[in-house]
């Protein structure tokens, strides 16, 4: 049916897939996962020749299909539905399937302009396929409706029913689940089944579990764009190396070295492992959040509370709404319902540049450096809101005993550093600006494992010096061996709260990730 | 011989006038890459500015340096004053509808700021004295006129303190980081509102210029800005929109083609084949000669 | 409410378009006269001129108590320089104001564009553009006030030749209408004495640098460069020709030596030899008083687009005399064999509708332009 | 009414309604002032169709509407003085010759990015005709002009009158809007949509962006020719300082004043950049400043155009009726 044969991508340094190789059989269901960044989406694109691979060759129905457009792709049979939905807004819901519908049919301009029976009639053909796709996937009522004015799991449908038009022998679903709650998940998973039992291979990416164990056949688990695993749900759910690739490895639970001596330069009387202080007043506080994104409900009911010198970690899977409450602590989302509150005050709705005025400073996902700044000039932004010159260039200070690296490339551009160098400057401009509490978003991710044991020891060695922070991880194993307190978040809830080694040993983990 | 002397000379016209291309296409590179919109009416900006320099110098009317140079400044400031405004007023409004909404703003703009010039000074212009030496100079075999190589002078001067502004001050590298990263700039608690105003008028302030630079060469009317304008845009395309120095480049560049093609080509269709030429590059590179990434889609 | 205020707005729009635009105004008393010309965009300048021009006429009129105690009404309409626009404003004098007359468009194209609807309305016009082909399109309602290119380049031609014994002549013109036919004129003329113009550059109206061209014709290196097109335009051409070292004597058509022209050159158009219609300088006592009270007005001296809607009005004023009425036909026939003495010279219009034969030449003396005849 | 049900009616209707209120007011006024507004209204209206199918439905900012409207006119001008073809054969024959530059500028506005980049494309493309106009001369007479082109006839009998030329503009006006009404309700039409909706999602269900982009382009194209020769005609004298940039931006701001994507919309537009600038006659010398502000307002406040003022009187006075039915 479908066979990719040891195809390699690669974005100029980064290898997206390293010669992965995929054979999918007629009518099977097959799933594709893997942690965040791992090139599913990549893998995708490949497939339906929105790129064209570095090397290596994509066949369909026995046909090398490599190198062509991606329209004829969808002509030749293959449907696809998109990460981040890509509907015709400004269409309606029917119009959006019947452009799709008239996949394999001419556009004749006068035919169409004059309405020669012959096309009036090859029209009536197509809102009829058009027609029978929306009630397969059960939205026909809203035909009339603007597309945008759907409920975002009607739009998933939508995007499905639109693929399903242009009459597909096999269809690409992109975490069509994400963002839809358990009932909508369950009429996903059936309406999944009937599409293959009409006849139809899938191909699905998912995050979560249980909607990936309840459908497929086999899944591929794909790890920073190499291929680690194929197999039934159930034999990758316990295979060491998938679990390794989701929940972090376990040498990272050996202590970092050096970690000592970064503390005594930070100046601070206590070792870095002494205990925590004890907490003082209450740093940080939600209450009853509740957290939107259109009109998807990423944040449910999360409450907490993070003293003052507290160094807190909330893991979970990719999905999970982690980065959803960094940004709404930081202001950038505003939440729909609760309160926020920092040292007493309430900052519920704040405009982003007042709260960091505040000290409550947030490390984005992805680093947010600026590339083409300097290192110097990068970490200067970090100090914009400061006046005092002396205090400014003592934290720069600071800021090179503990990331000397940055010292080393002072001078060059903050886009020619490595991940992990990056990610570094990222936390060192974040400790310029002097925060009472630091808010870290995924500093782990695309790094190498070595590198992930720098980062997070120089992170537990700037809590060591007295610093209350929030991070925010996948890599569970990782997060957990640094932080004191650890929440485990899943799909917008909080569902276990303990102190980081208890959590770490709790089966649930595990289920948050990969399901039970 | 002959024609090296020709060739040379056209160059250096081209350049003098290029230069002021290029501060236009500065201005719009700027505005973009900073502020992610396009103002449509920057002839407007660049006309104001002699003809607020010039009500200044006849009010303070003795010719003196000094007279001279408030009136400029004065002008570079009226303009970066109508470039907010216009920003403010007409394309921060129409932005949030789409690009071609600010195209029709904009639009609108210019033919109000156009006509309001001629209600004040009229339509018949009015003549900017020349505070630099017209006076043609011979180096080696070629003719030279002064006031080109100043308008040169004072644009790469221009262009030097943007370069020095944008590199050195804290508020120059925010209004890049700004560029790069809007959101996370908002983290570093840089405002926006004040970086994109600050943006609008240090470009304003660069057109402004321009028209005060070629004031003294022309002759000044409500409709002066026009075809400058287009010019700029077009340079500012042909550089890659939003980046810095391709607009200069574009700037130059454009200049010279256009009186390369006039002086061998023929000056009737100087226009023409500068557009066909404009077509072909950005057929061969579609983002321009230095693209500004897709980041930076315009 | 923002929807209620939004509804009462479009209805207001729509009655006050069906309202303003289908109504006819009510008759006066007065005889209307319309003016077109471009009063907004490019062009500006030309219809600010002749708008001084003719309200000055105007008002002398009906200061000395009018035409046989009928007073004469200006009306202003702006063309944009853009055909259609001035037949949009030619239809509202015509249909809307009911005038007796047009004079206008000050340019060719928007003129040519309206003539059909004149031969449809039936009115006289008074078209100041100099483009031969208007008075070629056998409408027996034209006539034109400015002598046309041919007769202002053809006698410019004879007399750079005949009187300046030039032959070496470089001509230098816009790739506008003025322009190529100002050259061709010129070309056709010299013809005739059997001398070919050394080259013939052009340039695109608006072009504010013309080094390029300039080198090609200081190459060449003539002993006159006629310069034709607008303004502004020929104005800059000078100061950049000079500032290049070419040394040529300087020859235009009208408009050269207008301030504005000046006032680009910046001094680069002193001595510049030209020929037009209207020479303020002209010792004619008539043209004196009308310079004089016109300088009191407007605080510049008048060009020849001035004295062209000056002339205009006075030629309708007289026409409506003789006529005895300013019906159509009577003011056409009136029209067609006056003999009015205006400060272009004295009119007398031929069958296709040409009003004046023969040029003025002066030269710009001290930034003055005066008249000019060689030898003195 | 609910707004749905109000656009519904705008789009399925409305167009007609439009050309209907407007065509019976010579019927009524025979001033000839107002006759020739319409007459003009009428010919932007098929320029503000052709910009609203490259613009508003298939999302290419094209500023070039001005070169193949110059096309169309001197196509047509040019066969009917110099070879004597007659109207009826020069109309279509102008309107092919637009479409071809319409493949020719359609070609490289693939290859460059959209925005910015496609304006300045078309804006050259429109500038290198209007300079092949003045310069041209043996063939267009350069800067002078064309003058003297013939009007139209009809079984032998000549078009003459404002009222008979404001029935054969508006004659084609109801084919270009019968045509275009068709067109966007149909697959070409809907995959305009979808080109201008979403490209990524577009090529994903068989959409070949290249073909539907030049198709565009090509179809604008051509009823800006097709407007080109009727204004030729009309106006029987045609120089190239009509086609200038200026043009190009008014049939721009046609379609944003209007509504864009919608054909009530344009010819809303149409007429009413037709009709408002000889309206603000009445401000004299403050004319071009009011229709700046009026353009700056209108963009600002008005997204979906005059249009919208029309749905929301619509539904006002729908209210209003619903109200007064139902008070006891």
């Amino acid at each position: 049916m479908l066979s990719v044969s040891s195809v390699t991508k690669k974005f100029g340094g980064l290898v997206a897939l390293n010669n992965v190789d995929l054979k999918v059989e007629q009518g099977e269901i097959r799933g594709l996962i893997g942690p965040n960044g791992s090139g599913k989406t990549t893998l995708f694109n490949v497939i339906t020749c929105y790129e064209q691979a570095t090397s290596g060759s994509v066949s369909f129905r026995g046909r090398d299909v490599t190198g062509c457009a991606p329209y004829q792709i969808s002509r030749a049979g293959v449907a696809r539905t998109f990460q981040h939905i890509e509907l015709f807004k400004g269409m309606t819901v029917l119009d959006n399937v019947l452009t799709a519908a008239q996949c394999h049919s001419k556009a004749r301009l006068g035919g169409v302009t004059f309405g020669f029976p012959l096309v009036r009639r090859e029209d009536a053909r197509l809102k009829d396929i058009a027609l029978q796709q929306l009630e397969f996937v059960g939205i026909a009522q809203y035909k009339e409706e603007p597309a945008h004015s759907l409920a975002y799991g009607l739009q998933r449908r939508l995007e499905i029913a639109r693929a399903l038009a242009t009459q597909p022998a096999l269809l690409l679903l992109d975490e069509p689940a994400a963002g839809m709650n358990p009932t909508e998940k369950q009429q996903l998973i059936q309406l999944i089944k009937r599409i293959s039992e009409s006849g139809i291979t899938v191909i699905i990416i998912e995050h979560d579990m249980r909607v990936v164990s309840d459908l497929v056949d086999r899944t591929t688990v794909l790890d920073s764009g190499v291929k680690i695993c194929e197999g039934t749900p159930a034999e990758v759910q316990n295979d060491a190396a998938v679990i390794a690739a989701y929940l972090g490895k376990d040498d990272l639970a050996t202590k970092p070295t050096g970690a000592v001596s970064i503390a005594g330069v930070v100046g601070d009387s206590k070792g870095p492992f002494s205990p925590s202080p004890q907490p003082r007043t209450c740093a940080l506080a939600l209450k009853l959040i509740n957290s939107f994104y259109g009109n998807v409900r990423v944040l449910k009911d999360i409450s907490f509370s993070l003293q003052e010198g507290e160094f807190v970690a909330v893991i979970g899977a990719n999905g999970a709404g982690k980065t959803t409450l960094l940004k709404t602590i930081s202001g950038m989302l505003a939440p729909r319902s609760g309160h926020v509150t920092y040292l007493g005050e309430e900052i519920t709705g704040m405009r982003s540049d007042r709260i960091v005025a505040r000290g409550l400073v947030y490390v984005p996902e992805g680093r947010g450096i600026f590339p083409a700044l300097t290192v110097l000039e990068n970490l200067m932004m970090g100090a914009f809101l400061r006046k005092n010159r002396t205090e400014i260039n003592h934290d720069l200070e600071k800021v090179f005993t503990i990331f000397p690296r940055l010292k080393e490339r002072i001078r060059q551009a903050g886009g020619s550093l490595s991940g992990g160098e990056q990610q570094m400057l990222a936390i060192g401009r974040a400790v310029m600006s002097k925060p009472k509490v630091l808010l870290l978003d995924e500093p782990s991710m695309g790094l190498s494992p070595k590198l992930v044991v720098e980062v997070l020891s120089t992170v537990k060695s700037l809590h060591g010096a007295g610093q209350t922070i929030l991070l925010v991880e996948q890599n569970a194993k990782a997060a957990l061996s640094v932080a004191e307190r650890g929440f485990v978040l899943e799909v917008g809830q909080l569902v276990l709260e303990g102190a980081a080694g208890e959590v770490l040993g709790d089966p649930s983990v595990k289920t948050a990730y990969l399901g039970g | 011989m002959d024609h090296a002397v020709t060739l040379v000379e056209l160059v250096m016209g081209g350049l003098a006038i290029g230069s002021v291309y290029s501060l236009v296409a500065l201005a719009h590179s700027l505005i973009w890459s900073g502020v992610r919109v396009v103002n449509f009416a920057q002839g407007e900006v660049f006309m104001s500015a002699p003809f607020i320099a010039l009500t200044v110098l006849m009010g303070s009317n003795l010719l003196s340096k000094q007279s001279f140079v408030i009136s400029i400044l004065a002008g570079v400031g009226a303009a970066s004053l109508v470039g907010l405004a216009l920003y403010l007023g007409v394309i921060a409004p129409t932005a949030k509808h789409g690009f071609l909404y600010v195209i029709a703003g904009c639009v609108g703009g210019s033919v109000l700021i156009q006509n309001i010039a001629i209600l004040i000074w009229g339509s018949t212009g009015v003549q900017f004295p020349s505070f630099l030496s017209t006076e043609p100079i011979k180096i080696g075999p070629f003719l030279l006129v002064p006031q080109d190589l100043w308008i040169m002078a004072i644009s790469l001067v221009a262009m030097g303190a943007l370069y020095l502004f944008l590199a050195k001050t804290r508020i120059g590298t925010a209004m890049r980081a700004a560029a790069q990263n809007r959101s996370v700039a908002g983290l570093m608690g840089i405002s926006h509102s004040l970086t994109d105003s600050l943006t609008i008028m240090v470009a304003s302030s660069l057109a402004g210029l321009a028209g005060v630079l070629l004031a003294p060469k022309f002759y000044v009317t409500p409709q002066m800005g026009t075809i400058i304008s287009s010019k700029g845009f077009s340079a500012a395309v042909l550089g890659g929109f939003g980046n810095i120095p391709g607009a200069v480049i574009g700037g130059l560049l454009l200049g010279v083609l256009e009186n390369l093609s006039a002086g061998f080509i023929s000056s009737e269709y100087k226009d023409a084949t500068a557009f066909i030429l404009m077509i072909f590059i950005l057929m061969a590179r579609p983002g321009g000669i230095f693209d500004a990434g897709k980041g930076r889609r315009a | 409410m923002r929807m209620k205020t939004r509804t009462i707005a479009l209805l207001g729009l729509v009655v006050a378009m069906m309202g303003y635009l289908a109504t006819n105004a009510a008759h006066a008393d007065e005889v209307k006269i319309g003016a077109i010309a471009a009063r907004t965009g490019d062009n500006a300048a030309l219809g600010e001129w002749q708008r001084n021009g003719a309200k000055m006429a105007v008002d002398e009129i009906n200061a000395s108590g009018g035409i046989n105690g009928t007073k004469l009404e200006l009306v202003l309409e702006d063309s944009q320089g853009v055909p259609a626009q001035a037949v949009a404003a030619l239809n509202k004098l015509i249909y809307r104001d009911h005038v007796a007359a047009v004079i206008g468009d000050a340019q060719s194209s928007p003129c040519l564009a309206m003539l059909p609807v004149i031969a449809r309305a039936q009115i006289p016009i008074l078209p100041q553009g100099t483009n031969v082909a208007i008075t070629e399109q056998k409408n027996a309602w034209v006539f034109r006030t400015r002598a046309n290119d041919a007769i202002k380049f053809g006698s410019l031609g004879d007399f750079l030749f005949a009187k300046m014994k030039y032959t070496k002549i470089a001509v230098f013109h816009d790739s506008a209408d003025y322009g190529l036919g100002g050259s061709k004129a010129i070309q056709a003329a010299l013809d005739h004495k059997g001398i070919r113009i050394l080259t013939d550059e052009s340039w695109t109206p608006g072009d504010k640098d013309f080094s390029s061209q300039l080198i090609n014709i200081k190459k060449l290196n003539p002993q006159a460069l006629v310069i034709v097109g607008p303004m502004v335009d020929m104005g800059l051409i000078m100061k950049q020709a000079r500032q290049m070292g070419i040394k040529a004597q300087f020859v235009g058509g009208a408009g050269i030596e207008s301030d504005t022209t000046q006032g680009a050159a910046g001094g680069a158009a002193e001595g510049v030899i030209f020929a037009a219609g209207f020479i303020p300088a002209n010792p004619n006592p008539k043209v004196q008083a009308f310079v004089k009270k016109y300088e009191q007005l407007y605080k510049s001296t008048p060009n020849d687009f001035a004295a062209t809607g000056y002339d205009s009005i006075y030629l309708l004023a007289d026409a409506i005399k003789n006529g005895g009425k300013a019906k159509p036909q009577a003011l056409r026939d009136a029209l067609r064999s006056s003999k009015y003495a205006g400060v272009q010279g004295t009119f007398n219009f031929d069958a296709a509708g040409e009003g004046l034969h023969e040029m003025q030449f002066g030269k710009v003396v001290n930034k003055v332009p005066t008249s000019f005849t060689p030898g003195k | 009414m609910t707004l749905k049900a109000t656009h519904a009616l705008y789009t399925n209707y409305c167009s007609y309604c439009f050309l209907a209120v407007i065509m019976v007011v010579p019927l009524v006024f025979t001033n000839p002032y107002f006759s020739h507004i319409l007459i003009l209204g009428g010919i932007y209206i098929i320029l503000a169709l052709g910009q609203n199918i490259v613009t508003g439905y298939c999302g290419q900012i094209h500023l070039g509407m001005a070169g193949f409207y110059a096309i169309g006119s001197y196509t047509s001008a040019i066969l009917c003085t110099r070879l004597g073809v007659s109207f009826w054969l020069a109309l279509p024959l102008s309107a092919a010759a637009a479409a071809i530059a319409g493949i020719v500028v359609g070609l490289p506005a693939l290859k460059v990015r959209g925005g910015v980049y496609l304006v300045l494309v078309t804006v050259s493309f429109a500038g290198i005709i209007q300079v092949i106009l003045n310069q041209w001369v043996s063939l267009t007479k350069g800067p002078m002009g064309i003058v003297g082109i013939p009007a139209p006839r009809i079984a032998g009998f000549e078009i003459s009158s404002l009222v008979q030329w404001f029935y054969l503009t508006y004659f084609f006006v109801v084919l270009v809007t019968l045509f275009s009404t068709r067109l966007v309700h149909s697959r070409i039409g809907r995959s305009f949509v979808a080109v201008r909706e979403s490209e990524t999602s577009a090529q994903s269900i068989g959409i070949n962006l290249a073909f539907y982009k030049v198709l565009a382009f090509l179809i604008s194209a051509a009823l800006a020719g097709l407007a080109g020769a009727i204004y030729a005609h009309y106006m029987t004298t045609i120089s190239p300082d009509v086609y200038g940039f200026n043009l190009s931006v008014l049939v721009l701001m046609m379609i944003v004043v209007g509504g864009i994507s919608s054909i009530p919309g344009s010819i809303l537009g149409g007429v009413t950049l037709a009709i408002v600038p000889e309206l603000l006659r009445a401000f004299g010398s403050f004319q071009m400043i009011v229709y700046g502000l009026g353009i700056i307002l209108s963009t600002i406040f008005l997204p979906s155009g005059l249009l919208a003022l029309g749905v929301n009187s619509i539904q006002f006075f729908g209210n209003k009726l619903s109200q007064k039915t139902s008070a006891p």
